[in-house]
């Protein structure tokens, strides 16, 4: 501030030829000559090529032999060469600040062919430019401490992967995870197309790293429920919900959940509702980490106070005493420097189709479901059996199944207008599996194209067609059972092959669903929490599309994996591993730069009506009592860690209290006075 | 001096006979009737008890250039804008005439100022005896009547069809000669003289001033402002509308770099108007300004020039919209105790 | 008036989409005219409906506002608060007499060159029709 | 009808409470149709409020316009509660000053008056002169003037404010106590003038406007006496930067019209002080009005009807809509 208000504005000039771009139309000697004469302006020169190091230097030799002040540089626009120009004038001594350019290439001599027209203009566009430069100020460009550790949000591989990596380059990482084990979407999945490894085999040892490393604090069956600050300094506040067994003496032997007066009797989340477990449970045999979750919602003595005549057997057989009926939630709190939200994706629920009979027809299943069915640690272990009773007991083999693509991608109807990404080659792979476990069974896959565009994709499609796997092109109409009479699974499933264009009818007795991939049902609590938008697909938006795809709006917070987008494993793990090294680099340095132009409020001034309060997109305005002699009142105050110098508040305030440095009412003012006037 | 008379139906005529004279006079603008220069003499009203905004405007512009210069530049062009118009206001009212000779002490005191002086040296005023005041003048009670003479040229009755004028000083027969008035006789100025006369019996307010400049200072800090500044609106009507304010703001205003200094009305019943360059304003709350207007107007003044700042025109009092009454503050003033004198 | 009135018109272009479309109409060489003078903000939020009114105060005939289109907002909300802000002060504008035709908004994207150049010729045409801006004009140095 | 002597009564019982330090209300004026307000911060003052349709002004404005003085070392300032006294049209100010965060509620005694409508000093005068009546009351349908031991009747039309004519909201929209029964509400409001206006052209709009600004003298009393004008610093006031200069011409004056109907949309409430006060008849609220119509047909947002209520400009709903946007 006190920089420009104690002395005369000493203003330096100085017009680009830009080669010929500029020169060949503006008469630049005139633009000269105008300019050294305007109020202000002690230098005004012309050069080629002001962003070459001569040209840099001209202005940085003037700055110390001339004590210019204010500098102006007529050239390109600014989003070209401001930083440029800034570095100059810090070199040089001068606060960056002090900096104002006049866009005479993009607005006057690449737009304005007219020699005499393109000149005037370029002359208007730096008297504007001289009159707000005198009323320039110094800012400040402040740094603040990154704190070392990162909060995960979401322990699928994507939150894994990241995780790792981050601890791995020796930074603490908290890892939250909703469910009671780590292994999201990818421990569900039997075999990973297109090289068909073992899913859990190449999962499970990373699941146990994150358990193990000493700078990962894991906290599964938690959530994150409030977060505040800003980047490099957040306050995150998270609830571990009781799991009813004590997490240290519980030994993970099974014991309860073979007792369990419910045992095989609920269905089984990770098994997709088609396997059972019991009030206490595992989810799954490699869940991480192995301690068993009373569900509190299916446990007699937490839901009915009563678990028969002698009580719940699982206290009764637990050795180490771990049960514990009186466990609360408890809260946590935390500091980060960084966020990683990995929350992952939802498969598309199949009540928005129901036309596929997917509900009434325990014979059409979605592509998870098929997953949990042919995995061998699922509830068939792994045997493609079809129709067993309760105790898991009978059933058939499938003879002829159908795998349809595209269900609830690329369909307006149900307002998924994008693409999955994943579903033709994990119903490609689950083709080749059932081919594999079935060899005599027939097999239909009805598709709109196959898009096989990964590393070894097309190649497998193309294996899996040789293996006697039918692609019919046509998605089906309409899928129903074929007669009524028990016994008989046989479905028919109405298509029009739109290659002939001709009406067929196949039948089935085992559908697989592509069903494509959504953002899950409860984006909105992060959404709240971080003020991240969306996309119009409802995934997270990245901050840019192409150049920053996993940064987010909100400084320090980074997305990997499902949520901001549908990706497959090896996407997932890299985009993982890109997040984890942009929250790697902010961290590493230690320190972040903080926004310079940002709003600054004149207290005196605030009538703490909390207008921009309201309208700030980034929180960054509070009120906070000020004493105004002797009276308590309330002023807004800007966090500037937090403030991205948007200016909206500007606008919203009545009085003009609150102002965004380098673009102040009083310095927009003056160009509006300029430029106003008719030539 | 003489007596002079002219036909009421006349009254386009003599107006427009006054051709090397810039006429001003009371034209309705809108709802309201101001001062305006006559260019048609047919819009002219002579009805209005009295025009809304005083014509000290006339002579003391709502906003006016000083001088004009460059920015960036050293030398500037003092050219002042022309005042030498030879100017004639019409049909203002006594009030309002002897308004001028208070702030006449103003404007030739320290500083004698060309701008406001040589309007009053080149302006004949024809004033327009009251017939009948209004609910709250009160002229008399302030040294004037509805027939006062005190600084015209020249005074005109109303007497039904024909209006009798009584010219006081060169320039107002000047303006008889010019304006081609036919000569009176007794019977008008006996007209006249009797309504004057019943004129100041239908004044219907008053205030004895005894004292009061003395006793203002006492009540500096006496708590009986409030109960008007309480309900005070800190506007400038009071002070805009009143003949004898004379406060002025003086801005620098430019366009680019082309600019000017001017100097526009201002009022102490602004917040703004005490404001310090450090923020600290001595008169931090209506309560001090509305003791400001009063005192001095009715202390200050006087104490300096001899005379109360005021004619009684009643505009104040008609037209603060919260019915704050200078009468009503005077009358309180007196009853109020005071502690021993303070001043400004 | 004898030669062609050749109005004056002031912009307000965000920094993100728009000031970056005008950008992108230099760089593509796409030509319009030179009527417009743009100040660059850094975003539509930014722009104090105030500044309309000083700018026709000032002299200028007629005034754009550009920011990103609704929902691409750099700053996620400011172009919601710009619109409504404007919807308004234009409103108003009309109701005191000035000609709809001076007030113009627009949403440019900073992929979207060509249409800058659109808008730009389409508001210097309305300003055209709309004639001199006299109404709010400084007058105060002309004597 | 209000029995004086019962409101009396309660406003002393409330100035008397020590958590209580000013009580606004009106008093007789000394001349005119109108009041005047009063603030009354000793129990013996109380015998002078009253209410009748002369208790035109807008009490809720002397909220704002009271300064805080500055407190000497060592002394707490006075947060003892204001007590105020408004009618339905003055509520929508306190409802509108609560939005925009001036005070909390629980410093403010809100004592509501129901009410049928109050004189317009205007149609006043020209009825009646430049006189003070005796009295002034509201008989059903009829306003009953008694002037020199004359009375006379009017239809309310005549000479109550047009505001009341359409008011919506003749009781209090938030008050911890009505001093009398509510009334019927009879009020409509369809814009039908500012329909009216707008079929004027541009050019004839500015030509209404020219003669109206050109008459300004910016003395500020539309601006002071506003309930929702109380900023520390006005902008038309300040001077770093100057948006508006102190000279008065066509284009200032102008400027300061738009600039006050701007600043006024989505927050006027429509007391229409502003156009009452003005001592050069500029109809003030023809701007307003523009603006409220608008405001309720684009977003559907009435100001100073509901405390819970977001500024209409610190909001927006993403359908907005954006006719004339390119």
């Amino acid at each position: 501030m006190e920089e420009n208000l104690n002395y005369k504005p000493k203003i330096g000039v100085y017009v680009c030829h830009c080669g010929i771009n500029i020169g060949s139309v503006v008469d630049v000697p005139a633009v000269v000559e105008f300019a050294s004469k305007l109020p202000g302006v002690a230098v005004s020169r012309e050069y080629t090529y002001m962003c070459s190091d001569p040209g840099q230097n001209l202005i940085k030799e003037d700055i110390k032999n001339e004590n210019l002040n204010r500098v102006i540089v007529a050239s390109c626009s600014p989003r070209m060469h401001e930083p440029t120009f800034r570095k100059t004038l810090k070199e040089a001594g001068l606060n960056p600040y002090f900096l104002e350019m006049a866009n005479i290439r993009e607005q006057v001599s690449w737009v304005h062919p007219d020699r005499d027209e393109a000149t005037a203009k370029a002359s208007k566009l730096i008297e504007a430019a001289v009159a707000k430069a005198l009323l320039l100020e110094a800012l400040e460009e402040k740094e603040v401490d990154v704190i070392p550790s990162c909060l995960v949000i979401g322990a699928g591989i994507a939150g894994i992967q990241a995780s790792l990596d981050i601890a791995d380059a020796g930074f603490k990482v908290y890892l939250v995870e909703k469910t009671p084990s780590v292994g999201g979407h990818m421990a569900q999945l039997d075999k990973t197309f297109p090289t068909l490894d073992c899913s859990a085999c190449i999962l499970t040892p990373k699941m146990v790293d994150v358990a193990n490393h000493p700078n990962i604090e894991l906290m599964t069956y938690s959530q994150l429920e409030e977060i505040s600050g800003y980047v490099g300094n957040f306050k995150a506040k998270i609830r571990k919900k009781a799991r009813y067994v004590d997490f240290h003496k519980c030994t993970g032997c099974g014991v309860c959940a073979e007792n369990c007066r419910l045992a095989g009797r609920v269905p089984n989340e990770f098994d997709e509702l088609i396997g059972m477990r019991g009030a206490i449970y595992l989810p799954f045999p490699q869940a991480v980490p192995a301690k068993y979750t009373i569900d509190p919602k299916r446990c007699l003595q937490l839901s009915k106070g009563k678990c028969g005549k002698e009580g719940p057997a699982c206290v009764a057989v637990c050795g180490p005493g771990a049960v514990n009926f009186e466990q609360e939630d408890e809260m946590v709190e935390i500091e980060i420097g960084t966020v990683i939200v990995a929350s992952g994706y939802d498969v598309f629920p199949m009540e928005k189709k129901p036309e596929y009979g997917w509900k009434e027809n325990e014979n059409v299943l979605t592509g998870l479901e098929f997953e949990r069915l042919v995995s061998a640690s699922g509830p068939t272990g792994g045997k493609p059996i079809l129709g067993r009773d309760k105790k898991g007991e009978g059933g058939y083999e499938p003879k002829k199944v159908a795998f349809i693509h595209c269900v609830g991608s690329r369909d307006k109807s149900v307002g998924n207008e994008y693409c999955s990404r994943v579903c033709c080659m994990y119903l490609a792979k689950q083709a080749h599996l059932i081919r594999d476990k079935l060899p005599d069974a027939e097999i239909n896959v009805f598709y709109m194209d196959v898009r096989a565009f990964g590393k070894g994709f097309e190649e497998f499609y193309d294996r899996v067609r040789r293996e006697g796997v039918r692609y019919v092109r046509g998605n089906p109409s309409e899928i129903y059972k074929k007669s009524g009479e028990e016994g008989d699974h046989t479905m028919v499933i109405k298509v029009e092959d739109t290659l002939t264009s001709t009406p067929l009818e196949y039948e089935a007795d085992l559908v697989v669903l592509g069903v494509g991939l959504e953002p899950r049902k409860d984006i909105r609590e992060i959404i709240d929490l971080f003020k991240l938008s969306q996309s119009t697909d409802g995934f997270f938006l990245e901050a840019h599309p192409k150049l920053r795809p996993v940064d987010t709006a909100s400084d320090g917070v980074f997305l990997a994996g499902c949520c901001q987008g549908p990706k497959d494993i090896p996407d997932t793990v890299a985009q993982a591993k890109g997040a984890a090294s942009s929250a790697l680099i902010l961290m590493a340095y230690g320190k972040v730069k903080v926004e310079a132009q940002v709003s600054v409020v004149s207290p005196d001034e605030c009538r703490g009506c909390g207008f921009c309060v309201e309208v700030c997109p980034f929180g960054a305005i509070e009120l906070v009592d000020e004493n105004r002699m002797g009276n308590i009142v309330k002023v807004a105050f800007v966090n500037e860690a937090l403030c991205k110098g948007c200016g909206s508040c500007a606008a919203a305030c009545l009085s003009g209290a609150i102002q965004p440095r380098s673009f102040k009412d009083e310095q927009i003012l003056p160009q509006i006075a300029v430029l106003g006037v008719r030539p | 001096m003489g007596d002079y008379k002219f036909a009421k139906d006349k009254l386009a005529e003599v107006l427009s006979s006054l051709g090397d004279y810039q006429v001003f006079a009371p034209t309705p603008a809108g709802d309201v009737v101001r001062f305006l220069e006559v260019k048609d003499p047919a819009a002219v009203t002579l009805e209005s008890a009295n025009s809304t905004v005083p014509p000290k405007e006339l002579m003391f512009p709502e906003t006016e250039t000083l001088f004009k210069y460059r920015l960036g530049d050293t030398g500037l062009d003092p050219s002042v804008p022309d005042a030498s118009a030879r100017r004639l206001v019409f049909g203002i009212r006594p009030c309002d005439a002897m308004a001028y000779t208070i702030v006449d002490n103003l404007f030739s005191w320290d500083f004698t100022d060309p701008y406001y002086l040589n309007r009053r040296e080149n302006t004949t005023l024809v004033g327009f005896a009251c017939g009948d005041p209004c609910a709250n003048c009160f002229c008399p009670s302030m040294g004037g009547a509805p027939a006062s003479e005190k600084g015209l040229d020249a005074l005109m009755f109303d007497l039904g069809d024909t209006f009798y004028v009584k010219t006081l000083t060169d320039k107002g027969d000047a303006f008889a000669k010019a304006a081609g008035l036919d000569a009176a006789g007794d019977a008008e100025s006996k007209a006249a003289e009797k309504q004057a006369e019943e004129a100041l019996g239908k004044v219907k307010r008053s205030i004895d001033t005894a004292g009061i400049p003395e006793k203002l200072p006492s009540l500096y800090d006496h708590p009986f402002w409030e109960q008007f500044s309480d309900r005070c609106l800190s506007c400038g009507i009071c002070t805009f509308l009143c003949p004898t304010c004379h406060c002025f703001d003086i801005q620098d205003e430019a366009e680019a770099f082309n600019a000017r200094r001017a100097r526009m009305w201002d009022t102490c019943m602004f917040a703004e108007y005490t404001v310090h360059t450090s923020g600290h304003n001595p008169r931090p709350t209506r309560k001090e300004r509305t003791r400001n207007r009063i005192s001095h107007k009715y202390s200050y003044f006087p104490e300096k020039f001899d005379v109360i700042a005021c004619v009684g025109c009643g505009r104040c009092i008609n037209n603060c919209p919260v019915n704050i009454d200078l009468l009503d503050i005077l009358e309180k003033s007196k009853q109020a105790e005071g502690k021993e004198a303070k001043t400004a | 008036m004898s030669e062609e009135f050749e109005p004056n018109i002031v912009a307000f272009l965000c920094n993100w989409c728009s000031y970056a479309g005008a950008d992108l109409a230099g760089t593509s060489r796409t030509q319009y005219l030179p009527n417009i003078k743009i100040i660059r903000v850094m975003c539509s939020g930014r722009v104090n409906p105030l500044f309309l009114l000083n700018a026709l105060q000032q002299g200028a005939d007629g005034v754009l506002i550009s920011g990103c289109h609704p929902g691409d907002c750099h700053y996620l909300e400011g172009n919601f608060y710009a619109r409504r802000r404007f919807m308004l002060m234009h409103k108003l504008l009309e109701h005191v007499g000035v000609d709809p035709g001076r007030v113009n908004m627009s949403w440019v994207s900073a992929s979207e060159g060509v249409k800058f150049k659109d808008v730009i010729e389409e508001v210097v045409t309305s300003v055209k029709e709309a004639g001199p801006m006299d109404q709010f004009r400084r007058r105060q140095l002309n004597w | 009808m209000v029995d004086l002597k019962e409101l009396q009564d309660k406003a002393k019982e409330v100035i008397s409470r020590d958590d209580v330090r000013r009580l606004i209300g009106w008093q007789r004026g000394t001349y005119g149709f109108e009041s005047a307000p009063i603030v009354v911060t000793d129990a013996s003052d109380a015998d002078k409020l009253i209410f009748d349709p002369t208790c035109v002004q807008n009490p809720a404005s002397f909220i704002t316009l009271e300064e805080k003085r500055p407190v000497p070392r060592g002394q707490e300032p006075d947060t003892r509660k204001v007590a105020v006294m408004v009618k339905g049209c003055d509520s929508r100010a306190i409802v509108q000053q609560l939005v925009e965060k001036a005070y909390p509620r629980e410093n403010m005694i809100v004592m509501g008056m129901p009410c049928r409508g109050v004189i317009d000093r205007r149609k006043a005068a020209a009825l009646f002169g430049d006189v003070t009546p005796d009295e002034v009351k509201l008989d059903g349908d009829k306003v009953v003037v008694s002037l020199n031991s004359e009375t006379k009747e009017l239809a309310r039309g005549d000479i109550l404010a047009d505001k009341c004519m359409r008011c919506r909201y003749p009781n209090p929209l938030v008050s911890d106590e009505l001093m009398t029964e509510e009334v019927e509400k009879w009020g409509a409001d369809e814009f039908a003038d500012v329909d009216e206006f707008e079929k004027m052209s541009p050019a004839d709009k500015w030509k209404f406007w020219e003669e109206q600004f050109s008459k300004c003298i910016r003395c500020y009393s539309c601006r002071n006496v506003c309930p929702m004008c109380y900023c520390v610093e006005c902008v038309v006031a300040k001077l770093k930067p100057q948006w508006t200069r102190r000279s008065t011409d066509i284009s200032e004056n102008a400027a300061y019209h738009v600039q006050r109907a701007w600043h006024l949309s989505g927050r006027c409430i429509e007391c229409m002080e502003c156009q009452r006060v003005c001592p050069v008849d500029i109809p003030i609220m023809t701007l307003n009005r523009k603006m409220t119509r608008d405001v309720k047909e684009m977003f559907d947002y009435e100001p100073g009807v509901d405390v819970e209520a977001e500024p209409l400009l610190a909001c927006y709903n993403p359908q907005d809509p954006e006719d004339y946007i390119m």
